[in-house]
């Protein structure tokens, strides 16, 4: 598939309140091709809600629920059994929500719906922070980044949610980036075929967040893929496949140095070497388990 | 309905014409364009469509110059507005 | 007497900041009341914000947001095609604009000031991602036109505020100060 | 039909006659046996609903909120710390004009826990725009929670519904309550059309950023579908007469035609001061109740004696008994009393007392300031 | 020293200056840049506290319990749905009688969502056992953050306290602010001394199961702290003001003496009312203004005029305006007016016209019913 | 170490309100043995909050904070931080929470305090459904089971919350029962001497809970690991140990037929061989991903 | 302290002398004991000390039976209580 | 009227049980007012516990706790011991205990009634868990006692109550019923 193979239907409309540059209405406009006009967007509070502009007005093109920032999850399984009962099970309820509503105020309700085998598709897109409040660290921040209440670097290593989510053993697991739209459309498409519960999580690079020039939106993206700060797969079933660039690195291809990228970010600015070199023995960690992951599924 | 509620109705245009808040603007150069779509694709205010060539929606670009960044060809650049 | 001041301008230009510097300066000068704020909204770069100052040399009690402005300052005349910068501004009040122009190339029914901010901060070097910042530069020409804010008090302020990068912001105050035209 | 059960398996069971869609719940003590026997109607293929296991009480809300906004018809129930968890959603149920129903078992607040009842709990919720009922009877608790489907949903409404009563009191007591026919229930109330709703072929959004003068305007809308209320449940109290032979208003009254005193309460208390009233009466006293059906609304325009006692199971710290300080004084004179927190048992001796005291001029806290 | 900041650097710089031991905290607008600011000091070294990034408000309010449970002296801050989310733990911590001091951003609720001023959030939790203060200035928010701490500390009182003021028009809004020396402070302010707490040398429980009768001896023990605290937060006040110059009791009133009518109003605007009072007084008004600093526990000795026009910038839907609803009414003429819900802007002109309407008798929710 | 090296000092006072033969009040005395007296208990609402009998006496010996159901890691973060700053470093935070309090409605405070590296212990006691309230199902109900909101047996795979711990990847990891006595003290001890957060969850088999005479509550925990039902380990710093009768298991040993425990267990009277067999493929699972975990340990 | 807040005292027999619930009772046959203290370790009531031999706390022991089942010797009996 | 009962067992016997059936059948028997509820407490097997019930052919509106009961049923003697069981007992009350011995070998100072509903539960097979559960023959016992409920109306509330063990605890009430010793 090539980008031109995309559907040029749209369901975000043009002059929206999104910053410049957003990777967030990126990733939205491409998952919304896939997931198409029987969908019932679910928002908590984050970017994606002042993002739909102002009452009495939205940019959104498909209904949307917002709700309070810790419940997405929640009122998802409301709507999803629901439609049940209303006999419109056709549509599909997805829950678009930031890392910050994912990894820390919204992840028991995401849990709860998961371990409920609720119906709906369940997408966190990752800017690494709270963006919507001003750029605070979340569950999800990389270790050694600044943010508004990690002025020195956040002294933590970020929660894997894919990898919480994977205990929950459900039937599609995916992660995902603006810079591979082919890559996000067919994940998408792959989870809205299916059944149950599906998770899957969109790196998206925010230019206010990470400092910096909102051109380089993408290409943050990219490179975060190429220099293996962030993974491209699938999980069907338990069982994991590698996609687009992470697939190749898998197969041997050299990963860009890390450098590249954190270079690039103010927020990263102030890291010393011993940052760096921590960053990336944790990369190499993923990738490691990852690996066996891989392997233990030929053996 | 009688009681009221926070219902919104999906609009163009809802916050206005974003192409207010540019400061840079995308300018297409036909003669480079292979028309590949990444312009397309990776617009975040839908002011790139797809005709023949690309076709830049001034009144809803917000300048951010991801399709300049993204074009292989280099076939758009970004220029000051000139107000 | 009390002053009543509207900052006009892009997200991302610090409108918020020349309100803010403006209040310690005029604090610094003497008045004993001063405000500054946002207009209480969500913004977004580039898209078009409004900051507010108070100053008067009482206590200030209001807590509404201006409506009938003394003085409105345009960081930005390309937003004065979306907004009409001189709504609710007292007959008698003055419009400061960031332009080469000069003030007669304007046709407002009000006093008309022009500063060449941008120039000034090009040169001065004061930039974020290569775009030049015009807030301090502003706020020196304001400065010019307002009665009871000294220019020595608005660098105080620089001073306390930006650390390094005063140096430049405080030469740019300066420029603005003596290039605005009335 | 004449049924002898719990205050909570009567509600279950008004529930189910109900027939609503979604069905969210959390357990907690003393609300347990409603959600219990909900599932159990589920799981026997008796009700058809979805019935969602949710992980905590904020989600439960959630899923009512969340199925309500696509048109379902939903019911809940809780208890204390599951409804002072549910807090948020409640402003936000009541906000999004989503005619949920719950049930809340009355149980005080801790620490220390305590399981016993007082109306601390939903009425520290009196300001999120919920109606509220409060029952005196496993009666009333059915009649309550038909009703409240009728009113909540009425299109002159759409707010959601709670119904309180007290936890063990009426929660885990046996009493007879008469049950209409599932044909007579389906008859009262007709199907739920919701006037707004997630649509795939309508795609409004809702709830994103409201600017200060339509949010006024949200906000008054609530009011005056409060204000309408009264009204509605009235109307809708007289038909429940009229098809079940029991009326309801927003409050009762009781043998206060020539009183000198009127005790105004609610809840179980309410069942109790009768017993007071009719032995006050014996006497030769000049007394009366009014139950308030009702709280929210609150039905002012019934409070209208010269000398009232009220009796409150519930209070405002830095402030006084509830209901006592929402009361309209305007040369009046009113007593107040906060008796029987905690679970404390407060019977018709001790509501006797308090009128001995009100006309002694003295009120207070009860069994403390006053005993 | 004058500063020149926003009522949210304020806030921070006084919990600063109070030296807690634990700051638990959770970014909400408009709160954020509270927290902002105290991460900043902590990271810097200029306050030496432990910073719990917690991952929600109920966790922010638990953490400032459990930590004040072991002896420490807390903080932390929030808004609006962030508030709403700690509702069980509000309860909890006054309970527990924990003096834990927390700022709240006063921000409408939703859905949708609304960042703008109204004080429904604080309002709604007004039940919870907390006293609170309310703010028209920068000044006052860091002169009530720092005496806080000694009212809630005082062993007459063990309460938690929260301030309160209005999202944007305080919190984004730089004013000059006298801020005392560190040294002066921390003379005002004792060391704190906990009453109870957990300890491996004397292993008590807290909070186990809790049985009626001394479950209302301590829901009393309340009650009878709010009572206290009148006095104390006057004697507080007194002191602040001989120590730092400016005086503080329950309320502020401002040409009173004389006054036929007297505005009751709090938080911003209560200033916004002088400018009205001022001016109307210049036509030849007589009226007065009453501002509530203290809303909890309730002033109602202060509230004793002939005739009175309340200002609500929240209702409780069902009631009315919250203050007007609490205002002993007997024999006193009394004017309701709701306004500036979800941020609507209110000016003293706004304000002379409620007076011109209750003069003839008239009001309501300004703007709709009234305009 | 044998049971009667086991100190004799004990924590809890006779006289308490557990039922009779309740496990929980077992894994607390045993594990007080091991935590000592510098411990602080933080228990969320459960069946632990009941035993401790009623005000104004307490059967608790150590100081102990009741906290609200969801909130039991955040009040631990809090006295955590204050011990520090008071200089009480030597004294622990111990959280003693139920499997609905750890898997439903307090994982997210759980997951937060994690991911913040708090410096406590975190006990979930897992006797596998809400006792307190009188039997409801919780996320750690196991398939099939009969509670009072599953009449008709549980439809759901329980969650795993161990598995969810892991992907925290924190210092210490590991699984107990009752019936394994010096098992559950040396794990509890080793926890006790580390620093970070630790997590250690004890299969509490309830007679009333999961109808089996109450006589039998330690032979039910004996049987849950000799089935293999329930497996015994311990993850320092990510490296994983089996031990006592699990670790036979492992090693070859072969497991009882789990019917044995099944049967004895009233909640699972009604399951249908189809049932079983689903129960079976599930255990036999979780022992492929364990022994998998073992073995790239190896690797 | 002058607050009053839920505050409790470590007390043996809290709830009481909770024997009276027993309605089995436990009998040690020292004979058989080979004091493997397993019915000590298990007790939930710490109604089993550690004596010579294992002792057994009436006032407290609520009859479970789990000592008489993890017994290796079939030391401990059940017996039905007599009242 | 009314006639208020205090049922004494432990957790487990089924004390509230008790109470429900009593109700139930006394609203068969024609009573309006009936009502059962359990002392409200977290109540543990083998721990006391007790439950009450009131009758009446007026409706009731009592919410409180039976304070001073006209009777009282002892389902098991054992928590005589730590249970005064008179306590509040009205002068003319009665007491009815759980035992195979006769009234005259106890010495309250009320009127007693006994049943060996032990005895009758083993012969007809009503155990819990290897126990005797004899709650539903006091029940039958204390039908006898009672004016105004029927044998017949119990009979039917536990057909409706226990499905398929019905029978033996029909058998085992009407057994009590007879052989109550007053
Ligand atoms: C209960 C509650 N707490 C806090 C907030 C404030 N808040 C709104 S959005 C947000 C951050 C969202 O972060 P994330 O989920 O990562 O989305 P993003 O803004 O990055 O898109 C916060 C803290 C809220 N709305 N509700
Ligand atoms: C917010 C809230 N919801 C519900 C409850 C009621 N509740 C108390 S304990 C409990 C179940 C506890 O289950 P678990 O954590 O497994 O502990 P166990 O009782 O099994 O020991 C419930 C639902 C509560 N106290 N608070
Ligand atoms: S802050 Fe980042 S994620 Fe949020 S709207 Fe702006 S660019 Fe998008
Ligand atoms: S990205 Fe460049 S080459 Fe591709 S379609 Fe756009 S303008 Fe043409
Ligand atoms: S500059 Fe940005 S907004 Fe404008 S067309 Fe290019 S990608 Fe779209
Ligand atoms: S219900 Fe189970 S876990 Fe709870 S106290 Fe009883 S035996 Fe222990
Ligand atoms: S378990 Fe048996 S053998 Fe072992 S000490 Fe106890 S009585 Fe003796
Ligand atoms: S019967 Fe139970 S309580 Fe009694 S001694 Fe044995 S183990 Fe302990
Ligand atoms: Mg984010
Ligand atoms: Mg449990």
């Amino acid at each position: 598939m090539a980008i031109k193979d995309l559907p040029t239907e749209e369901y975000i409309l043009k002059g929206h309140a999104g910053c410049p540059g957003c990777p967030v209405t990126i990733a939205l406009r491409i998952a919304l091709k896939a997931l198409g006009r029987k969908t019932i967007l679910v928002i908590p509070a984050s970017c994606s809600a002042v993002i739909q502009s102002l009452h009495p007005k939205t940019s959104f093109n498909v209904p949307t629920l917002n709700i309070a920032f810790e419940a997405s999850a929640a009122a998802a399984s409301g709507i999803a059994s629901a439609l049940k009962m209303l006999g419109k099970e056709d549509i599909i309820p997805v829950v678009w929500a930031g890392d910050g509503g994912s990894y820390d105020i919204g992840l028991q309700a995401l849990s709860g719906a998961l371990e409920r085998g609720t119906n709906f598709i369940y997408v966190c897109y990752n800017n690494q922070m709270y963006s919507n409040t001003g750029i605070q660290r979340s569950g999800a921040t990389p270790y050694g980044a600044w943010t508004t209440t990690t002025w020195s670097g956040k002294k933590e290593m970020e929660k894997n949610l894919a990898e919480i989510v994977m205990a929950h053993h459900i039937p599609y697991i995916a992660t995902a980036t603006i810079a591979y739209p082919e890559d996000l459309y067919k994940k998408m498409k792959k989870a809205r075929e299916m059944k149950g519960p599906r998770y899957i999580e969109i790196l998206c690079p925010c230019p206010p967040g990470w400092r910096f020039d909102m051109s380089k939106t993408v290409e943050m993206s990219r490179l975060a893929v190429q220099t293996g700060a962030w993974i491209l797969y699938e999980i069907i079933n338990g069982k994991i496949e590698f996609t687009a660039d992470s697939k190749r690195l898998l197969e041997g291809k050299e990963r860009k140095p890390l450098e590249e990228w954190l270079k690039m970010q103010g927020r990263f600015r102030h890291l010393k070497e011993e940052d760096i070199q921590k960053i990336k023995e944790s990369i190499d960690k993923k990738w490691e388990f990852f690996k066996q992951m891989n392997l233990r599924q030929k053996l | 309905m009688i009681e009221k509620t926070a219902i919104s109705i999906p609009t163009e245009g809802a916050m206005g014409k974003t192409g207010t808040w540019r400061v840079f603007k995308p300018i297409l150069n036909k003669e480079k364009c292979v028309r590949c779509w990444r312009c397309w694709v990776f617009c975040p205010d839908l002011a790139i469509s797809r005709g023949d060539y690309p076709v830049i929606d001034y009144e809803y670009c917000k300048g951010c110059g991801i399709c300049a960044n993204e074009c292989p060809t280099n076939a758009i650049k970004m220029e000051r507005e000139e107000k | 007497m009390l002053k009543e001041i509207i900052f006009y301008g892009r997200g991302g230009q610090g409108a918020v900041t020349a309100a803010n510097l403006l209040a310690s300066a005029a604090l610094k000068s003497g008045n004993r009341g001063v405000q500054a704020f946002p207009f209480f909204g969500a913004e977004r770069r580039g898209a078009p914000v409004k900051a507010f100052a108070r100053i008067s040399n009482e206590e200030i009690f209001l807590r509404s947001q201006i409506k009938e402005p003394d003085i409105v300052v345009v960081l930005d005349t390309g937003i004065m095609d979306v907004i009409d910068v001189t709504a609710g501004l007292k007959k008698d009040g003055i419009i400061l604009l960031n332009s080469y122009k000069k003030p007669v190339d304007f046709s407002f029914p009000y006093k008309v000031a022009t500063v060449d901010a941008t120039s000034i901060a090009l040169k001065n070097d004061i930039r974020v991602g290569g775009i030049p910042v015009v807030n301090t530069p502003m706020v020196g020409a304001l400065v010019r036109i307002l009665n009871g804010v000294k220019l020595e008090a608005l660098k105080e302020a620089i001073r306390e505020r930006f650390g390094k990068i005063a140096e430049k912001n405080e030469r740019a105050v300066e420029e603005a100060y003596n290039k605005v035209i009335l | 039909m004449i049924v002898v059960d719990t205050g909570n398996h009567i509600a279950a069971l008004a529930a189910k006659m109900a027939k609503p869609h979604v069905i969210a719940a959390y357990p907690i003590t003393p609300q347990t046996t409603v959600v219990e026997r909900l599932a159990q109607y589920v799981e026997s293929g008796e009700l058809n609903s979805e019935f969602i296991r949710v992980e905590s009480e904020h989600s439960a809300m959630t899923a009512c909120i969340g199925a309500a906004a696509v048109g379902a018809r939903t019911f809940t129930a809780t208890s204390s710390h599951g409804l002072l968890l549910m807090h948020e959603m409640l402003h936000w149920a009541a906000l999004a004009r989503l005619p949920i129903v719950m049930v809340n078992v009355n149980r005080a607040i801790g620490p220390g826990w305590n399981i016993w009842s007082d109306l601390n709990d939903s009425m520290a919720q009196r300001d999120t725009g919920w109606i509220q009922f409060y029952a005196s009877s496993n009666q009333e608790i059915f009649d309550n929670v038909i009703q409240a489907y009728k009113i909540g949903e009425d299109e002159r409404i759409r707010l959601p519904v709670m119904i309180c009563y007290d936890g063990f009191i009426l929660s885990h007591t046996s009493m007879p309550v008469e049950v209409p026919k599932q044909e007579e229930i389906d008859d009262f109330l007709n199907e739920y059309k919701s006037t707004w709703q997630l649509d795939i072929n309508n795609p409004i959004t809702h709830g994103n950023i409201v600017p200060p003068e339509p949010y006024l305007e949200i906000r008054y809308s609530m009011e005056k579908a409060m204000k309408e209320a009264k009204k509605v449940i009235e109307e809708v109290g007289e038909e429940f007469g009229r098809k079940f032979g029991r009326e309801y208003r927003l409050v009762e009254e009781y043998r206060c035609d020539d009183a000198d005193y009127v005790i105004v309460t609610m809840s179980a208390l309410a069942a109790e001061a009768k017993i007071a009233v009719d032995r006050l009466r014996d006497k030769g006293n000049r007394i009366g109740l009014i139950k308030l059906r009702t709280y929210r609304p609150f039905p002012h325009e019934y409070l209208k004696y010269d000398k009232m006692i009220v009796i409150d199971r519930a209070f405002s710290p830095g402030l006084g008994g509830i209901i006592y300080s929402e009361m309209e004084m305007d040369g009046k004179e009113v007593y107040g009393f906060i008796a029987g927190l905690g679970g404390v048992d407060i019977n018709y001796k001790d509501i006797e007392k308090m009128y001995e005291y009100a006309k002694k001029g003295k009120d207070g806290w009860y069994g403390i300031e006053v005993k």
